[in-house]
């Protein structure tokens, strides 16, 4: 159980060019910083990666998108990036966009072994269109599968040794579901503790869906809209 | 359309009732938080996963980890908790919350809705749009009723790509609310200022007018 | 939202003969032993009870089966009950066994709003006849539909009076997801707490699923294997 | 036969790899967890929601809210965590779990598992035995070779209703051990004392068996 690892470079060094890759967070909150710069750096190509959105044009995933090494997109929203828009008008990005609670389940469901479900999500739409439409108790469903990715990257508060990992706040969006979806999963967090000193109660993802875990320093943890309260 | 917006906004909040769970969309919905009255005590859901959205915070209490649906800051309220996207999800398409509110671009007599994508326009995606008109118990579009072009958006049929099919259950506008019923489309109030002649111009979807509003 | 009830009659009263109730625990671990009691004591009949085991003969589900309050029965393992078997061979007690896995994923699929998902859970077993077959990248699953009540009964530890759930060790099992699986869910606990006392981070059900708070008291919490390490 | 279940068990231990996480079954496979060297780190999933099993409490310890799946009250290690039924069968049918050791009543030269059910006896239920043959990474089965009768378990075919088709890797048994291989059932050791031709004897299935075994 050698899960701790000091640098990201050996692991993110394995990352072959063609791979897919689930990514957590929400807009840029609870994204793993460190994981995606050290993609970037590498200039890993031809990526498939999955996350609800893609970054914006300096930071999180648009940094991978400015070094054009994504090929395909599967995210929610990207409403965010200018550059999202010009390589997909390019023809240089392929996007599949997915209603971000089918995506949640799709994440969930990979990583669960289940092989598809039905939902009403999307029934009537565009993202119906292809797929297989079933009735239950008189109401249309269709059939989405779920997604395993080679690898998946995540971002928690906390880790223990053997990977077990807490979230903090909204940053845990979806860190847990991308955690069990990935055929390797790495973890980057902002404190590693002791074995033992989260409590058992507490742990949002058991340490059996992470092969590694990285503690980052200097989290950059950028705010896309900072909204305060108007004061009189 | 300031006024216009807050008709719409002031009749919306009336939707809310003591002990509701409720999300509210991105962009205008979200302006409602702020008038629901002291007394009726909601929780408000944001899809990132978190019930029990707070006000926004003081310039010192901002947190990058807690953000709603539409990227801003917030806070927590007391009772909040906060969960992954996949059990947001399930809260959402499995019936547990209440209400819904969204804005709308277009919306037909039959109750379909438009509001994610504009053909021609920049991509943007759905978000968490699709699942929660089919899966909140309740769902209240509101938008105004005509475009800048004075062209209803009140339709026959919508000519956006739908995110759902006979799915709003409310729907509130400058002009007037309507109620989706089996009957079709119904007009329940007019705003203020508004007659019975002027909002049938401005709309193209056919309503039925019950005997009090004729 | 008035969740919190003083007394288990008023909610328990409505409960019509012939409802379907899923009820949290994994044998005698967790299980909802006031709302059980009340049940019992109330004498409602014909009931549909979804549970991942039936309790022992004079304890848990097993005092419903003693009042021969249970019309069918769902579950993965009944093995501890020989007023089962005997109820089950006298035709007085309808059975469908589910593997413990599926039953839980049924639970939670019907929570969630999917009608159903596919497993490779039961192929080639008994489990599988009648249940439509499909293959996934050359692997064959069975589609298994979602479940939801009339009621959910759920032990938690703590609540608050939102809702919010906190459970404790093991007695943790079916009980959240059950909580998401019924109508109307009454959870009862160990101990209530104020609004608020409860750590976001730390909440495993939203009080969004819970229609009815109940603080229990003296609980029995029943062992059914004693043991413990033999020392020198 | 108490001979022949130390065999079993000291055999299977060996299956246990330093950094798996490995699902005893309930019986005894149970009895495994005992016989893990020190320096072998394992952390034991119970299916009821519990990734980190420890040792059985001292008396004065016991908790009633924390059992194995044996419903057996057991302690947590340290790195322990608890979890939903959901989330356990998500561990198990995703592919998490690394290994899984039964008990088995009927294994079939293809991999056929039988091992919850008999006829005419009273209904138990499968637990969480289906869901374990077909998610669990390895699958091996330990069992006595022949029944009270003297009757091969290692059959043809089972006769005994399923609970997993082609799903075990390895079977254990007093008399040898087998892999199953695209090829067919492979005999890979014999135990101590046995004769391939005792075992051939005592064994209804088909098996190759490699020439340093011949």
């Amino acid at each position: 159980m050698r899960k701790v690892i000091t640098s990201l470079e050996e692991v993110v060094k394995q990352i072959q060019d063609g791979s897919s890759i689930v990514v957590g967070g929400f807009g840029l909150c609870g994204i793993p910083e460190h994981l995606i710069m050290k993609l970037q750096e590498q200039g890993t190509k031809d990526l498939t990666i999955y996350s609800n959105n893609c970054g914006v044009d300096e930071w999180g995933l648009g940094l991978l998108l400015q070094n054009k090494q994504i090929k395909k997109m599967v995210a929610s929203y990207v409403g965010e990036n200018k550059l999202f828009e010009k390589q997909f008008l390019n023809g240089e990005l392929e996007v599949e966009l997915v209603p971000q609670g089918t995506l949640a389940e799709r994440l969930r469901a990979g990583g669960a072994g289940i092989p598809a479900f039905y939902t009403s999500t999307g029934v009537g739409t565009e993202v119906a269109t292809g797929k297989e439409h079933k009735e239950f108790n008189g109401k249309t469903f269709i059939m989405e599968e779920g997604i395993v990715a080679d690898y998946a990257f995540v971002k928690a508060w906390k880790a223990d040794p053997f990977g077990n990992l807490v979230y903090r706040k909204t940053a845990r969006n979806f860190n847990p579901v991308v955690a069990t979806a990935g055929k390797i999963t790495i973890a980057e967090v902002e404190e590693l503790v002791g074995i033992g000193e989260i409590e058992p109660d507490e742990i949002h993802t058991p340490g059996v869906y992470v092969q590694h875990v990285f503690a980052g320093k200097d989290y950059e943890k950028r705010i896309e809209r900072l909204t305060t309260s108007k004061k009189a | 359309m300031s006024n216009g917006r807050d008709k719409i906004l002031s009749r919306a909040v009336k939707e809310i009732e003591d002990g509701m769970c409720v999300n509210l969309g991105i962009g205008m919905p979200t302006l409602i938080a702020d008038m629901i009255p002291a007394d009726v005590n909601v929780m408000l859901q944001s899809e990132n996963g978190l019930l029990g959205i707070g006000s926004y915070p003081d310039a010192d209490d901002v947190d990058p980890d807690l953000i709603n649906a539409g990227k801003e800051t917030v806070t927590a309220k007391s009772g909040a908790s906060f969960f992954d996207s996949a059990e947001s999800f399930a809260m959402i398409r499995g019936g547990h919350i209440d209400l819904a509110i969204l804005g709308g671009m277009e919306v037909s007599e039959s109750g379909d809705l438009a509001n994610w994508m504009i053909p021609g326009k920049m991509i943007k995606g759905m978000g968490g749009a699709m699942d929660l008109v089919q899966g909140a118990k309740k769902i209240v579009v509101i938008m105004d009723h005509v475009n800048k072009h004075g062209e209803s958006k009140v339709k026959k049929n919508c000519t956006l790509p739908l995110t759902g099919e006979a799915v709003v259950h409310i729907l509130i506008t400058d002009m007037a609310v309507f109620e989706f019923t089996e009957q079709g489309m119904k007009l329940i109030e007019l705003q203020d200022g508004v007659t019975l002649e002027e909002l049938r111009n401005a709309t193209e979807a056919t309503f039925i007018v019950p005997e009090q509003l004729q």
